[in-house]
């Protein structure tokens, strides 16, 4: 039964409410319900479509100056008075600005300033065209708009203490590393929530979570893939599954700068020795189809298939004789957790059929992102494998970003290193068309696989379970929007 | 003389194993023997013993409770579990046997160095015992790993350097107490060397206990390996180790639960033969034998 | 007995900075930043800069040493990362957790496991002593995560008796029990089985002393010969071992603290180990340190109170 | 309390990985109320066998057979609940090594309130007063201060005082010391002496008292027994002993004591040999391998107990009635 | 003649015995006098028995001259040469050996008897042609059979350690033998065994042998002379057989009553002495003795009475030695405590 009381488990702690500097997770739950974005997304098993929020309106004025004005009645905390078109245009520009450091300043790249027009409304410029800002900036992350007099009256910088909030809900009580909670805002004027308070857990592990779950503890949690097909088969009682494709896409990165494979012969038999639908199976229950690319699947812009699509052993060995490397050997990196383990397990057994041996050196999460980084030494130009995975978002641009030869030696782990690409890329983030924004998106990930770096394996199955008696609402990075959890009837 | 010729009878008497006899001779050490013994072939005898390839990998049988086929059942990725321990036993004993050996050599060393050398010595060798003991472990073993890499010497190195303190000091209470003893001050009146009575007088008699200990840290060890791999530091995949086919079981341990307990079962009965041999020697060796750890 | 502890106290110091020392030379051979772990491919180089400054790490390694144990002195230690909240806040409220949870867990052992140790030694020898054996020195082996996965399956999910995770509620200690009891039972069982050997182990050691004899020469009763005769001297080097158990516990209760989702020092130490969170590493194992050394010299202490022996050495 | 003691027959064999050993073969004492036995023979004799079997402190691998008449019971066959009631009320030990013989981590006071259990009619401070009252009379002063202090805090004379007060505290009918001086200094010993000669005055119940110092047997004991071997080879009122002793081993061991002459001897007597190995005792007479007047039947006939007039009982084919 | 080893005003203090203080401080705090002025020689070929009660620095004495403990005042020559360095105190014990407490603990444990037996050769890298041979003959220079090589330590009886003891100490001819305790624990036939054969070899190779003990009724028959201590002083030495006829010193004179007669006729009925030696640490003020002498007088209490030479030969630390005021004390001896009821004593005499 749900009661009026909402119950989530996330799976990491607070670090920080500064959306400047937030980190994701838990953090970006929060902030949904604790400040306003001009618009939102909705679900994204309806494609996560996006709709006026903080703003009344909002609209394209023309390709780089969009319009908006809040709703009415928005009030700070604290006595702050009312959330302005200057608190916008003070925390989109902050973001932006170069000198602040934030890991978010990419999203709002393209702006240029926000012109406050009177009290609530405004208009936002941009450098250049960039029609990704309304899935990608306004509704999350960085979007979140924090009050102007408050930040600066604290010194430019908070962290887990807002200096002002004006969303639904407040954060009235933190149980460090165990449980947040939040109780509605008396003066939200928008629509009242459903649920009169928002508990979140924090439990880390995914197997104790599920058995919280059961014993009750909380009404939503995400589920381990491992454990998501017995799930699926016996759902605990009274409880809905929800399964979905997230955003989160793996792959099996080829670095070509590494000396074993400059030959574009010998990437390209790793690249028909890997059975990903062995991976499928053995290690994601075949919740999820193999991915075509980067881009996320079920959008307009994903590729239809593969050039490479299934295994080919006799070729890979054929393509390794060829040059001349059939005795090879390969290291595979990989993040120490389990599922990202058996991944490479089987992606070493799959490379041993096509006489490729394999390495596995595992990393812990800290050590592992610092491998590509060319400021910490040449380690990125010996990686040989690197098993990568990235949380993406539904604009093809936001995933395919990190392949621009720029992002070499910091997060373009293949050393691809395309002209063509960083070209289309440019056209892609300033086109408004879509049909061309598909058919750029589709040529990109033609040449990435092409280039030999790329296997492409998934975008990974996201299982939530729920009781049955609500409706939640899942933002397609996965996490959910409290506010917007219904009770069925 | 009579009391000689029984003593010398009695020398006769025993054989040559009289260790042996006195071990067999408890039907627990016994039991523990046979295990402890069962292991070490299991581990020099794996590639034969072993119905399947260790890391035979067949994700369209995995997770397979057991069966005439797979008697222990699959793991994870559809290796056989059976396989999958008897190879882990090689992987256990080499990194228990061996990093016990080493903190064991290393801690006899130290132990002895510091408990006959000069005080200032022994000041400094206690000092980095006892921070080494409060050092946390995980940050050390992360710190280490990070920069060797995974991999059987890597954990060798980082459980011996961990444990070796606790040897040392048992070895330097042990020589602190033997330093006056009769026959010491009697070498020392014989002007020996100092280094003839640490190594032929000192090093036999102190050895004893830390055998002994060693022998029942053994599981501990173990156990210690599969802590590492719980936490992605174990043993290189897809080698096989205990520690790691019970980190794997744990991700499926509602679903599948025979690997947790298929993979816990050698641990347990490692532990309970290698403490029972531990005890059976200590007892059979000498029973006034003090085994405390110095705190 | 003064001169004595403050000795110890002085020899704590010096290990203390020793292990700081030790930490220091870690964090400078381990890779990673917070950035780089927090945020993967958004961390900037800048942001990246901006926090590398703000842990100190950009200064030489003596200076950072020397500074540490200078705000250490004022009750500083540091701030995280990326909350920017005391080090110190953070550490008060994570360690009276696993402080309850180590406390009550060796407690729950030493109560159950003595108790054990003493019956094996009563009945030595026959099927019981070498049961209790299996059966503690088996339990030893068992991990702790069995125990608490299953724990939890039965004691929370079949019968709901006990709640699955978190601390219990703050303010509400019948709550905090109840949260307690389940991580407990998985931490204690393996030290049950330890204790009991531990304590057998000696009391077989202590049985054959001739103060036993004389005991028995007076026909006193065998539970009270090793009750009370053989106990008073075979738990002594039970408690160091605890003591140094319980120094371990506090930071290795990582996997139980994980499972039931309880706040506290190995949570708060291995999130900060991961995340390269330094300033929190840094405080914890200062902290964890200094407990550490004041348990084992407590324990000392202790020791010395229980035997009169040792406490006339002490009294110098 | 008092009754009289009367062992038959008494054997103790110990299980050994090597083989048996048989630490005591057939023997027989007497002893009445108000007598002290005295127990002597070299190390390894079985003088400690015999009065641990006497008290039932008996090791778990010793075997015993025979009987110990003590009052009209026999102590052997005894089950071990009566058998413990008796320990500590009725007979009682004072051990060799004043040492250890005490629980270093308990008062002294503390101790002896327990050893007292079988009087469950007194309380705690009634029975602390009689420790006080005792302690004071094995001549311990300031007896009050004394139940406070540890073990290890008593010099080693004063804890044999102790525990002699602790065995008095029960008041047995039977009284063991196995080797109670032997751990001390000349002095200590001479005053541990001293006060059992002094004790056994007002003490109506048998003393077992075992020693290998000769001196301290002639000074304290009525009758002696000569052990050898696990045997007792000789046995005789202490006058008869020491004056007229009639087994050679007595006469040699005797003779062996450097403190039976005053003026300097240019070198010591000795008994050349060595004791028999008890795994495998001779068949004939122990003593035959070390004996001067051995002769044919020694060697292969084990020599009956005789009892001569003096009220002399000697195992030897040598003497004649 | 003079003397082969002396000491002169020897002092050994040590820090109290706080095995935690000396482990974590080096600087003592304070001293104790273990041994104080012990003034003492032995000439060569001769034996000195070494008596007194346990605790009275008979071992530490040993130690000392050997260069095992540091003296902390006073001198030690050995053949009228100062022995002050480690290469002099190395130089002394060549030439002298040491008879262990304990027999059994003075053996490396884990070494056989052969190897133990040839250890002061190979230490000295001296060149043994045949070392089985060496062996069998030292065996069979104190009476073991040869079997005994092939022994551990622990398997050896009291009666054969001691024997190996002394096959050891007297390996390389020294021309000093220090036993300490050569008979504690042995029975009274092994004990004369031990001691023949020390008195055998000593008459064979002429060493000077001091010989510690606190047995009384075995010294008289094996010292010619004797040395008493009482708290780490030396309280009187002379010729043993006039020492044991006139003794000068108040306790010595009890130590020799305190020794039970094996005579049933002579039972002593009153107590020699009283009290226990007092500790190190706490000396009495005055002479040490006074709490437990019998004739203990005002000036006793007030003033350490000096080391002082009565007769040839003869040393005392007493105000008032002996014989002096023999009448007096006779006197003063106190009534004996109790005697034995007499009417019991008869009833077992008779029967
Ligand atoms: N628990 C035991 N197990 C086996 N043999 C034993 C045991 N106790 C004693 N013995 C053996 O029994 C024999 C007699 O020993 P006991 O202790 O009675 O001699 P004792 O006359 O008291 O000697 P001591 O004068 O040395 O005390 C010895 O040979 C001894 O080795
Ligand atoms: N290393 C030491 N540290 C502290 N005190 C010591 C040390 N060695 C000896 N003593 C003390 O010096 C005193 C004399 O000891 P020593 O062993 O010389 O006496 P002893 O006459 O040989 O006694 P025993 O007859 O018991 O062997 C004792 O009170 C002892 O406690
Ligand atoms: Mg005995
Ligand atoms: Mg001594």
């Amino acid at each position: 039964a749900v009661g009026d009381t909402l119950r989530i488990r996330m799976e990491g702690d607070l670090q920080t409410l500064d959306p400047a500097f937030m980190i994701g997770g838990t953090e970006d739950v929060m902030m949904r319900c604790l400040y306003v974005s001009l618009n939102r997304l909705g679900d994204l098993r309806d494609g996560a479509p996006w709709m006026p929020w903080g703003a009344k309106t909002l609209e394209q004025r023309d390709d780089k100056s969009i319009a908006f004005t809040l709703i009415d009645g928005l009030k700070w905390s604290n006595g702050l008075g009312p959330v302005t078109a200057g608190d916008v245009k003070f925390s989109y520009e902050r973001i932006a600005d170069p000198a602040v450091a934030s890991p978010w300043a990419y999203q709002f790249e393209q702006l240029d300033h926000v012109e406050v027009v009177d009290q609530q409304s405004g208009i936002i410029h941009l450098k250049s065209p960039y029609a990704p800002i309304y899935v990608v900036s306004l509704p999350y992350y960085g979007g979140h708009i924090i009050s102007k007099a408050g930040t600066e009256k604290a010194g430019g910088k908070f962290t887990t203490e807002p200096p002002a909030t004006c969303g639904p809900y407040i954060f009235s009580d933190w149980q460090q590393k165990q449980k947040l909670t939040l109780t509605p805002n008396p003066d939200w004027p928008g629509p009242k929530p459903d649920f009169q308070k928002v508990e979140i857990y924090i439990v880390s592990d995914d197997q104790a979570a599920q058995l919280a779950y059961e014993a009750d503890s909380f009404d939503y949690t995400k589920v381990a893939i491992a454990a998501a097909k017995d799930v699926k088969a016996n759902p605990p009682a009274d409880t809905t599954v929800i399964e979905a494709q997230s955003t989160r896409y793996q792959w099996l990165t080829i670095n070509m700068l590494s000396p074993r494979l400059q030959d574009p012969r010998v990437r390209q038999a790793v690249q028909y020795a890997v059975d990903v639908s062995q991976i499928l199976t053995g290690v994601y229950n075949d919740l999820t189809a193999r991915s075509t690319g980067v881009v996320q699947p079920g959008t307009k812009y994903a590729r239809k298939s593969n050039t490479i699509a299934a295994p080919d052993y006799e070729k890979a060995m054929a393509l390794l004789s060829e040059a001349g490397a059939s005795d090879l050997t390969l290291t595979l990196t990989v993040m120490n957790d389990s599922v990202r383990m058996a991944v490479a397990q089987i992606i070493q057994a799959s490379l041993e059929q096509a006489g490729i041996k394999v390495e596995i050196q595992p990393y812990d999460e800290a050590a592992y992102w610092g491998l590509g980084d060319k400021t910490q030494g040449d380690t990125y130009k010996n990686l040989d494998l690197v098993l990568m995975d990235f949380a993406g978002g539904v604009d093809p641009s936001e995933n395919l970003v990190w392949s621009r030869p720029e992002q070499i030696g910091a997060y373009n782990w293949s050393g691809f290193d395309s002209p063509e690409f960083e070209e289309k890329y440019q056209q892609l983030v300033a086109e408004t068309d879509e049909e061309k924004r598909v058919a750029l998106a589709n040529r990109m990930e033609d040449l990435m696989e092409e280039s030999g770096g790329f296997v492409f394996i998934c975008h990974e199955p996201l299982v939530v379970v729920h009781r049955t008696g609500m409706q939640p609402l899942i933002y397609p990075d996965g996490h959910p929007n409290p506010v917007f959890f219904k009770k069925s009837a | 003389m009579s009391f000689v010729a029984e003593a010398v009878q009695t020398r006769r008497g025993w054989g040559h194993f009289p260790l042996l006899r006195a071990l067999a001779s408890n039907p627990v050490t016994l039991a523990a023997l046979v295990i402890v013994i069962v292991f070490l072939m299991m581990a020099a005898f794996a590639p034969w013993l072993a119905p399947y390839p260790p890391t035979k990998i067949d994700v369209l049988h995995k997770l397979q409770p057991p069966s005439a086929e797979h008697w222990f059942g699959t793991d994870h990725l559809g290796r056989d579990l059976l396989s999958r321990i008897i190879h882990g036993a090689r992987t256990a004993l080499t990194i228990a046997i061996g990093s016990v050996a080493v903190a064991g050599s290393v801690g006899l060393l130290l132990g002895l160095i510091a408990g006959y050398g000069p005080r200032w010595l022994d000041g400094v060798l206690v000092l980095v015992f006892d921070s080494l003991n409060s050092l946390p472990m995980i940050m050390f073993a992360l710190a280490i790993i990070t920069v060797l890499g995974t991999g059987t010497g890597t954990l060798i190195f980082v459980i011996a350097a961990t444990s070796f303190p606790s040897y040392a000091r048992l070895i330097r209470a042990q020589t602190l107490a033997l330093k006056n003893s009769d026959y010491i001050l009697a070498e020392r009146l014989m002007d020996a060397h100092p280094l003839r009575i640490l190594l032929v007088h000192l090093l036999p008699n102190v050895v004893g206990p830390l055998i002994i200990l060693l022998s029942m840290d053994i599981p501990v060890v173990i156990m210690v390996e599969a802590g590492l791999s719980f936490l992605g530091l174990g043993v290189r995949p897809p080698t096989p180790s205990w520690g790691s086919i019970l980190y794997d079981g744990y991700t499926s341990i509602r679903s599948a639960p025979f690997v947790v307990i298929f993979g816990g079962l050698p641990l347990v009965l490692a532990t309970l033969g290698f403490t029972f041999l531990g005890e059976g020697l200590r007892d059979s060796l000498d029973p006034r034998l003090k085994l405390r750890r110095p705190a | 007995m003064l001169t004595y502890a403050v000795k110890r106290i002085g020899l704590g110091v010096l290990i203390l900075t020793f292990v700081m020392v030790a930490m220091y030379a870690a964090v400078f051979l381990i890779p990673g930043d917070p950035a780089t772990v927090a945020l993967g491919p958004r961390a900037t180089p800048e942001l990246k800069r901006m926090l590398i400054e703000r842990m100190g790490l950009d200064q030489p390694v003596w200076r950072q040493i020397i500074e540490f144990f200078r705000n250490a002195l004022t009750g500083n230690l540091g701030y995280d990362v990326w909350s920017n909240r005391p080090v110190s806040a953070l550490i008060m409220e994570a360690l009276p957790k696993t402080l309850a949870l180590g406390i009550a867990a060796l407690a729950t052992a030493l109560i159950i496991g003595v108790p054990i140790g003493c019956l094996s030694v009563i009945r030595r020898g026959t099927v019981v002593d070498t049961a209790i054996g299996m059966l503690s020195v088996g339990v030893i082996a068992v991990p702790s995560f069995v125990v608490a996965i299953y724990s939890l399956l039965i004691f929370a999910v079949t019968f709901r008796w006990l709640p699955a995770i978190g601390a219990g509620e703050a303010g509400d200690i019948g709550s905090q029990v109840r949260a307690l009891i389940l991580p407990v039972m998985a931490i204690a069982l393996g030290w049950i089985g330890y204790i009991a050997r531990m304590v057998r182990a000696s009391m077989m050691e202590v049985m054959g002393e001739p103060h036993i004899r004389t005991a028995r020469s007076f026909g006193l009763p065998e539970w009270k010969i090793v009750g009370k005769y053989a106990l008073r001297i075979a738990i002594i080097p039970t408690i160091s071992l605890v003591a140094v158990g319980l120094g371990g516990i506090l930071s290795s209760a990582v996997f139980v603290e994980a499972v039931f989702a309880r706040p506290g020092i190995g949570k708060l130490i291995t999130d900060a180990v991961n995340t390269r969170n330094y300033p929190v590493v840094m405080g914890t194992v200062l902290v964890m340190t200094a407990i550490y050394v004041t348990i084992t010299i407590a324990a000392d202490l202790l020791i010395a109170r229980l035997d009169p022996r040792v406490r006339d050495v002490f009294r110098g | 309390m008092s009754a009289s003691l009367a062992v038959r027959d008494l054997s103790v064999r110990y299980q050994t990985p090597r083989g048996e050993v048989h630490a005591l073969r057939h023997v027989d004492l007497d002893a009445e109320p108000g007598q002290v036995i005295g127990i002597v023979g070299e190390s390894g004799c079985g003088k400690s066998t015999f009065v641990s079997a006497l008290a039932n402190l008996l090791p778990p691998n010793a075997m015993v057979e025979g009987a110990i008449g003590y009052g009209g019971t026999d102590l052997v066959g005894l089950d071990p609940c009566r058998r413990r009631m008796l320990q500590g009320n009725e007979i009682a030990l004072v051990s060799q090594d004043p040492m250890t013989a005490f629980n270093p981590v308990l008062t002294v006071g503390d101790q002896l309130v327990d050893f007292q259990h079988h009087r469950s009619d007194l309380g705690r401070a009634e029975k602390r007063r009689r420790i006080a009252a005792m302690l004071e009379r094995v001549g311990i002063s300031d007896p009050e201060r004394r139940m406070n202090s540890y073990p290890h805090e008593l010099s080693g004379g004063m804890r044999q005082r102790v525990a002699i007060a602790a065995a008095l505290l029960t008041d047995p009918g039977l009284l063991i010391a196995d080797e109670p001086t032997t751990a001390l200094d000349v002095t200590m010993e001479a005053q541990i002496v001293h006060l059992l000669a002094e004790l056994r005055r007002e003490y109506n119940g048998i003393i077992v008292l075992v020693s290998h110092h000769l001196g301290v047997i002639a000074e304290l004991c009525d009758r002696v027994y000569v052990m050898y071997g696990g045997e007792v080879l000789e046995a005789g009122d202490v006058e008869e002993i020491f004056d007229r002793p009639r087994h050679p081993y007595t006469r040699a061991l005797l003779a062996c004591d450097p403190a039976r002459f005053d003026e300097r001897l240019e070198r010591l007597p000795t008994i050349p040999g060595a004791p028999p190995n008890l795994i495998d005792p001779p068949p004939g007479c122990s003593f035959a391998a070390r004996c001067s007047r051995v002769f044919a039947p020694c060697h292969t006939t084990h020599p009956a107990a005789k009892v001569l007039p003096t009220g002399h009982v000697a195992r030897c084919h040598a003497v004649v009635l | 003649m003079s003397a082969l080893l002396a000491t002169e005003d020897l002092d050994v203090s040590l820090l109290r015995p706080n095995f935690v203080s000396r482990l974590l401080n080096p600087w003592p705090r304070k001293l104790f006098n273990i041994l104080e002025g012990v003034t003492l020689f032995v000439l060569p070929g001769e034996t000195l028995g070494l008596v007194g009660e346990s605790g009275s620095g008979k071992t530490t004495l040993a130690r000392t001259m050997l260069g095992l403990t540091r003296h902390s005042a006073g001198r030690i020559t050995f053949e009228g040469r100062e022995v002050r360095t480690p290469a002099d105190f190395r130089a002394l014990r060549r030439q002298s050996a040491m008879m262990f407490q304990d027999p059994t603990g003075s053996l490396s444990p884990r070494l056989r008897v052969g190897t133990l037996l040839a250890e002061p050769f190979t230490i000295r890298r001296m060149a043994v042609g045949d070392r089985s041979a060496l062996v069998r003959s030292m065996l069979a220079q104190v009476g073991l059979p040869e079997s005994v090589a092939q022994l551990y330590p622990h398997e050896l009886s009291g009666g054969q350690a001691r024997r190996v003891g002394v096959a050891r100490a007297l390996a390389l001819r020294p021309r000093l033998l220090l036993a300490d305790e050569p008979t504690a624990g042995l029975d009274v036939s092994v004990q004369g065994e031990v001691l023949n054969l020390i008195a055998d070899l000593r008459r064979e190779h002429g060493f000077a042998a001091i010989i510690i003990t606190h047995n009384l009724s075995m010294i008289r028959h094996v010292s010619d002379r004797l040395a008493i201590m009482y708290l780490g002083r030396l309280v009187e030495t002379g010729p043993t057989a006039e020492v044991f006829k006139r003794p000068l010193h108040p306790y010595t004179a009890t130590l020799i009553r305190s020794e039970p007669v094996p005579d049933p006729r002579r039972k002593r009925t009153e107590l020699a002495i009283r009290g226990e030696i007092p500790s190190i640490f706490s000396r009495p003020a005055g002479c040490e003795f006074h709490a437990r002498c019998p004739f203990a007088q005002p000036r006793c209490r007030a003033e350490a009475p000096a080391y002082q030479a009565v007769a040839p030969g003869r040393n005392v630390r007493c105000h008032y030695p002996m014989e002096i005021e023999q009448q007096e004390r006779d006197a003063a001896i106190p009534a004996p405590i109790n005697r034995r009821g007499s009417s019991n004593e008869v009833e077992h005499r008779q029967a």
